[in-house]
């Protein structure tokens, strides 16, 4: 079995959420009212067998520092594995300093006493699901250098458009890593998910940090494509989504409520985990009416619910009408209140305007803690 | 906390056989309640709630998969350096040989080592089977502010129900004078609730000196209390106020079930200050569908609802499939109701799948149906 | 990590009477090794590091700190989601009443329906008393690509030791074509380990069989394994290389315990791809007084050294005061030894205390002195 | 019983040690070759019975995350209790924005959802052992606005030089809250340490944002002090350790080789817990001369350790000679080389140079990671 330890990075110069990032990164955006994003990738990896795995943070790593705490909650042995988070500087005073490259660089001593052959670096935005170990098979097989995860996709003039493609040849052979620009609907879009040898990834690092303070990892390897054998393998599953934007966030959300799609992201044998909360069951009062929704544990719903997300221990009061909504944890929509398209985060309370209802192609947006 | 003064000991060896096919193959604490939990998560919940560190849980029946449940006590937060949750079957010593546990008593008496380990000056004695939240730590505070040698939770029963409980008579400050097993004229509405508190050094006295009485039936209730009562010593009654159920049979399982959706229960899981814990289920968020019906239900994660759920209470993995109506009933978990199948004032055990139109129950029963086994479909 | 496809059951229901006074109060698994380590966290360690997640723990004889110890298995990491380690006492069923374990396999076989649960491709058996470093996930690779019934691991002992071994005889494939219990005129030097794994169907089909045979002692030894060879089926032999030891009398005890100060031995517990794990004492970091002398010692936090120490293995909070000495000797937990005391070959048991100026153990003795009560000091 | 939140502080402005901190904050430094600083103060709130627990970090947070991990090895019931981490944002380009106010302001809103009625804040880089729940009983009965903790010291002319001292009255009533200048052998050493109402701390900070962006809870006390009862308690124990440079780390590490006065603080009733690092024994090989010295697990010996403490995993080479020094965790100290009055950081290797003796007052220092 080769021997693997894994990185999930969870800050990306090329994503940024305004509103719902100011509070936490992407990964711990909560996703289907009752996960975490990162609890995707972490998931995938444990359920990978690879049981030593880096979480590198920058901005408000607390919330994501609790919900992963060790580890325990995602079956990882303790004592043998280790979920561990890494904190990187974060240079406010001009943003394009923030690279992977500089936040490993900042880590080297620990990457380079870790004990594994390979490693697999993978985002802590998208959702799908992946078997890391056999992808690690798949690129010891085929003797690249450095393998690439890509989704192939006919909405790339629409879609993910702030991710990289990959300009692939015949042989899968990478000629370039590049910004989608949108200009083409079928394109392969680079998951961000990369696996070499340890040593090749340090010498990257190093290499990369002698050739400009703001390369990353994508930079160098379009300068390297000469000199290493750097491949694409095309993911295969039903569901891939990048959050990038308000819009991916919410629609990747939404895209699950139709439960044929979902049945095949959520499997037995590929168990997602997150960390419990306690809270006990839903409560639906006299007079609830809820269609094509799902609704996490601790919530009290007296009104409608319709063709919505809702998060763990939200009240919805009578007579409220909560349609086509993401209504994070711990919010109140008060009595009688009308939301349509809106994204309400945790601990927010609508209940003296009584009509928000977005009407542009963009779900309006509600802070934490807000009382509206 | 480095906190060892009152340890828990949770009687859970009980067949529960009044609950019919429900344990056959569990024990009565480990029977599913709630939606999500399972009986013994509450005296579990109130010990981490309390304070209390460590717990010792007296099995005997069928204890595998309780033993696997409880093990640890994590789902408690009891996995602490210096505490744990600890399954304590009966077992062979250097001068004894395994013998099941002769009554609620000798359980503790044959686990005497097993507290010596600890040295706690109370031990606090819990039955696995009721449904309640309760503070110990203020019952010790009070076992304490009495200089008693031993507490008695007791309640407030009506003089009818009196006569099926442990009655505590009682003087004008609390101190039992006397205890009467299942009084046919009662004279006091306190009922045992089965929860003790005991002053270790003495109570260890008394279960070695029970331990080799041939008369005695080794139960706390019918020999240790009458036992201290007749030596004199100061017996309290700690008067709980609150809810409280014992779910010994079909028809008051369903119906503590039932409670939940009463807004003005006592009951109240929703209670930030005194959370239940129970262990941790990676299920599929629950998922009502289009067409689906749900109104005053109480269902948890994991359920899938496409058909009509009325006065009910669903619990983790059940479903419920289209034009399917499950009315003033419990679904136990992972169980299934087909396409336009009825269910009616019923329990449906754990797994246990109604086929496509099939009718369980009737509205106008006088007791609950128990659904234990699959009932085919009509074609 | 999901991983259930082979299970570990630990048999650590021995009482372990050849360690005399050491296993008076403790199971055999629960008895200190290497200064901070009980026996236990051998397989316990082994199983963690082998990816393995769920781990049965069969006790019996006085398993009441054992099962303290283990439950839960945290100190190994093994308290993941959807692991753990199970103690796994003689139980009460619905259709069995109360019976100690018969014997090896019996134990495996009233834990059926724990297996079950976990519905494992692969069952590994383990002994629960000994020392050693194994990887079972080779030994799993090995059986698996051998397409085995069965897997035995064995080590190569000298043909003298082989008399005491169940003794395999292979072909030229490592095949077993022959098992003998202890045979006077051993035909291989390959002896086994008690370390098995089975394909759980089949393992199961035999189980079942074993439990209602009146002439079986339902022992893998002596009946699960003749039968399966009996039926011609593929047993293999697994050769481990490298350190085992069985720590059965007090004389092997102590000498695994000296092996740890040779450099060249092959048990090197500082070894970290392969670590071994153990209780998390809460003790004052080890103290070297001004006046001590350590040389060629294996001394753990929470002892407190003023006098003379060599070659010898001291345990967790061990004492040895001003002016004494202790020579080839093990000092297990809590003991002390007071000022100018000598202790010489000596195994002095877990919280013995040596007075002052006594003298125990002699250097020219044939065996090692176990001291397992106080020593009187000499005024 | 009353209830109790707490706030470890992990961060002061009047504290800093160049070279050790580098890596980590001082509650992070190593103690006595198996603890860090931090189990002190966390030990002392989980043996007090408080088990809701927050300790906020700004920089390098990485070290103090993995050992703190959830609080389950300090004995805190991980459902009923949490030991929380809060991270502040730390203004580089200016540190005197860097106020504990600013801190726990960052975080009002986990503040003001506590349910507990008193706070205690403790620092993260003072050793000493106190029961806090009797600190706080002693409080509600002084009936008190704010309790500050102090330590009577006859050495505050040499010691203790980085501190506040309390002037008070003789009500114990605290006229000013200042800086030690030096000036006096006999004051009354701050302990950083505050018991308050939760109101009155959240009513302090917000004044203190009020009146000044750089007010720290020392400063508004101060301006406050005829408004609220502000009182000291003198706490009683036989050992006190403020660490605030190399010389007081040094010397209070190495004042507990006394093994009488360590008895002290280490006793069975007032457990000082801390995170295993499953390390086997100490192997000493033969030839080892140790004397007056602390050895924590996982070292191997093969020369001369003298009145020395000696971290975790830390291999002494045959024929080396270490006295009175400090060596941290898995350091190598090559054969024959001879160090003394020296702290060694992590992971470093004494090879090469043959002779680092400090002949100044303060001990040598030797990076982490660092050959020599």
């Amino acid at each position: 079995m080769a021997s693997i330890f894994a990185i999930v990075n969870t800050s990306n110069v090329r994503y940024h959420i305004d509103g719902l990032e100011d509070y936490r990164p992407i990964g711990a955006f909560s996703f289907l009212g009752r996960y975490r994003v990162i609890d995707f990738p972490v998931s995938n990896l444990s359920n990978s067998n690879i049981d030593r795995i880096q979480v590198y943070v920058s901005q408000n790593p607390r919330s994501l520092a609790e919900h992963l705490s060790y580890g325990q909650h995602y079956n990882i042995n303790a004592k043998r594995g280790k979920l561990q988070l890494l904190f990187n500087q974060d240079s406010r005073f001009n943003p394009i300093y923030n690279t992977d490259v500089r936040a490993y660089h900042d880590n080297m001593d620990i990457i380079e006493r870790m004990q594994q052959d390979y490693v697999v670096i993978t985002p802590g935005n998208w959702v799908f699901k992946a078997d890391f170990r056999a992808l690690v098979n798949q690129h010891i097989e085929s003797g690249a250098d450095v393998t690439l995860l890509y989704h192939r996709t006919e909405k790339g003039d629409t879609e993910y458009r702030a991710c990289n493609v990959l300009e692939l040849n015949r042989q899968k052979g990478v000629n370039q890593i590049k910004p989608n620009d949108g200009s083409k609907p079928n394109c392969n879009v680079f998951m961000d998910t990369f696996i070499m040898k340890k040593e090749t990834f340090i010498d990257l690092i190093n290499e990369a940090m002698k050739r400009s303070s703001i390369f990353g990892l994508v930079d160098i390897l379009n300068q390297e494509r000469d000199v290493l054998d750097i491949r694409g393998i095309q993911h295969k599953g039903s569901y891939v989504a990048c959050i990038y934007d308000v819009r991916s966030y919410y629609e990747s959300n939404m895209a699950l409520l139709d439960y044929s799609l979902a049945s095949k992201l959520f499997t037995s044998d590929w168990p997602i985990y997150t960390q419990t909360t306690d809270s006990c069951p839903v409560h639906y009062f006299k007079g609830a009416v809820v269609k094509n929704s799902m609704i996490a544990n601790g919530c009290n719903i007296r009104g409608t619910v319709e063709n919505s997300i809702i998060g763990r221990g939200v009240e919805i009061g009578e007579g409220a009408v909560v349609k086509d909504s993401l209504v994070l944890g711990h919010s109140v929509i008060g009595k009688g209140v009308h939301i349509e398209r809106q994204i309400i985060d945790k601990w927010a309370q609508v209940l003296n305007v009584k009509d928000l209802v977005s009407t542009s192609e963009l779900p309006g947006y509600i802070r934490r803690n807000d009382i509206i | 906390m480095a906190n060892n003064e009152m340890l828990a000991m949770i009687l859970a060896g009980g067949r529960g056989s009044r609950l019919k096919d429900l344990t056959n193959k569990v024990a009565k604490p480990a029977v599913s309640f709630g939606g999500k939990y399972r009986i013994v998560d509450f005296p579990l919940s109130n010990c981490a709630n309390s304070g209390i560190n460590i717990v010792g849980v007296l099995t005997q029946y069928e204890p595998v998969l309780l033993n696997s449940y409880v093990a640890g006590g994590r789902n408690w937060g009891l996995d602490t350096r210096d505490g744990g949750v600890f399954v304590l079957p009966p077992r062979e010593k250097a001068d004894s040989n395994l013998n099941v546990y002769r009554g609620t008593a000798d359980a503790i008496t044959q686990n005497i080592d097993f507290i010596d380990q600890y040295d706690p000056e109370y031990v606090l004695v819990l039955s696995g089977d009721h449904i309640y939240k309760m503070n110990y730590h203020q019952m010790l505070k009070f076992h304490r502010e009495n200089k008693a040698d031993a507490t008695i939770a007791v309640i407030s029963v009506t003089m009818r129900e009196a006569s099926r409980f442990g009655i505590m008579n009682t003087d004008g400050e609390g101190r039992i004078v006397e205890f009467e097993e299942k009084p046919a004229h009662p004279k006091s509405t306190l009922a045992s609730m089965g929860i003790y508190i005991f002053n270790w050094k003495e109570l260890r006295r008394l279960l070695v000196a029970d331990r080799d009485n041939d008369k005695s039936s080794h139960d706390f209730g019918k020999d240790i209390i009458p036992t201290m009562l007749g030596e004199g010593r100061k017996l309290m009654a700690y008067e709980f106020k609150g809810y409280w159920k014992d779910v010994g049979t079909v028809d008051s399982l369903w119906q503590a079930n039932m409670d939940l959706l009463d807004e003005k229960s006592e009951l109240d899981l929703d209670d930030n200050h005194w959370r239940i814990y129970t262990e941790d289920a990676t299920e599929f968020p629950q998922v009502i569908g289009p067409d689906a019906v749900v109104d005053e239900a109480y269902v948890t994660q994991g359920c899938h609802v496409e058909g009509t759920i009325r006065r009910s209470v669903v619990f983790t993995g059940a479903d419920v499939k289209t034009g399917a109506q499950v009315c003033d009933s419990v679904l136990m978990p992972d169980s299934s109701v087909g396409e336009g199948a009825k269910v009616i004032r019923c329990l449906v055990a754990n797994g246990v799948k109604i086929g496509k139109g099939a009718v369980v129950g009737s509205a106008g029963s006088d007791s609950i149906t128990l659904v234990a086994k699959d009932v085919k479909g009509v074609e």
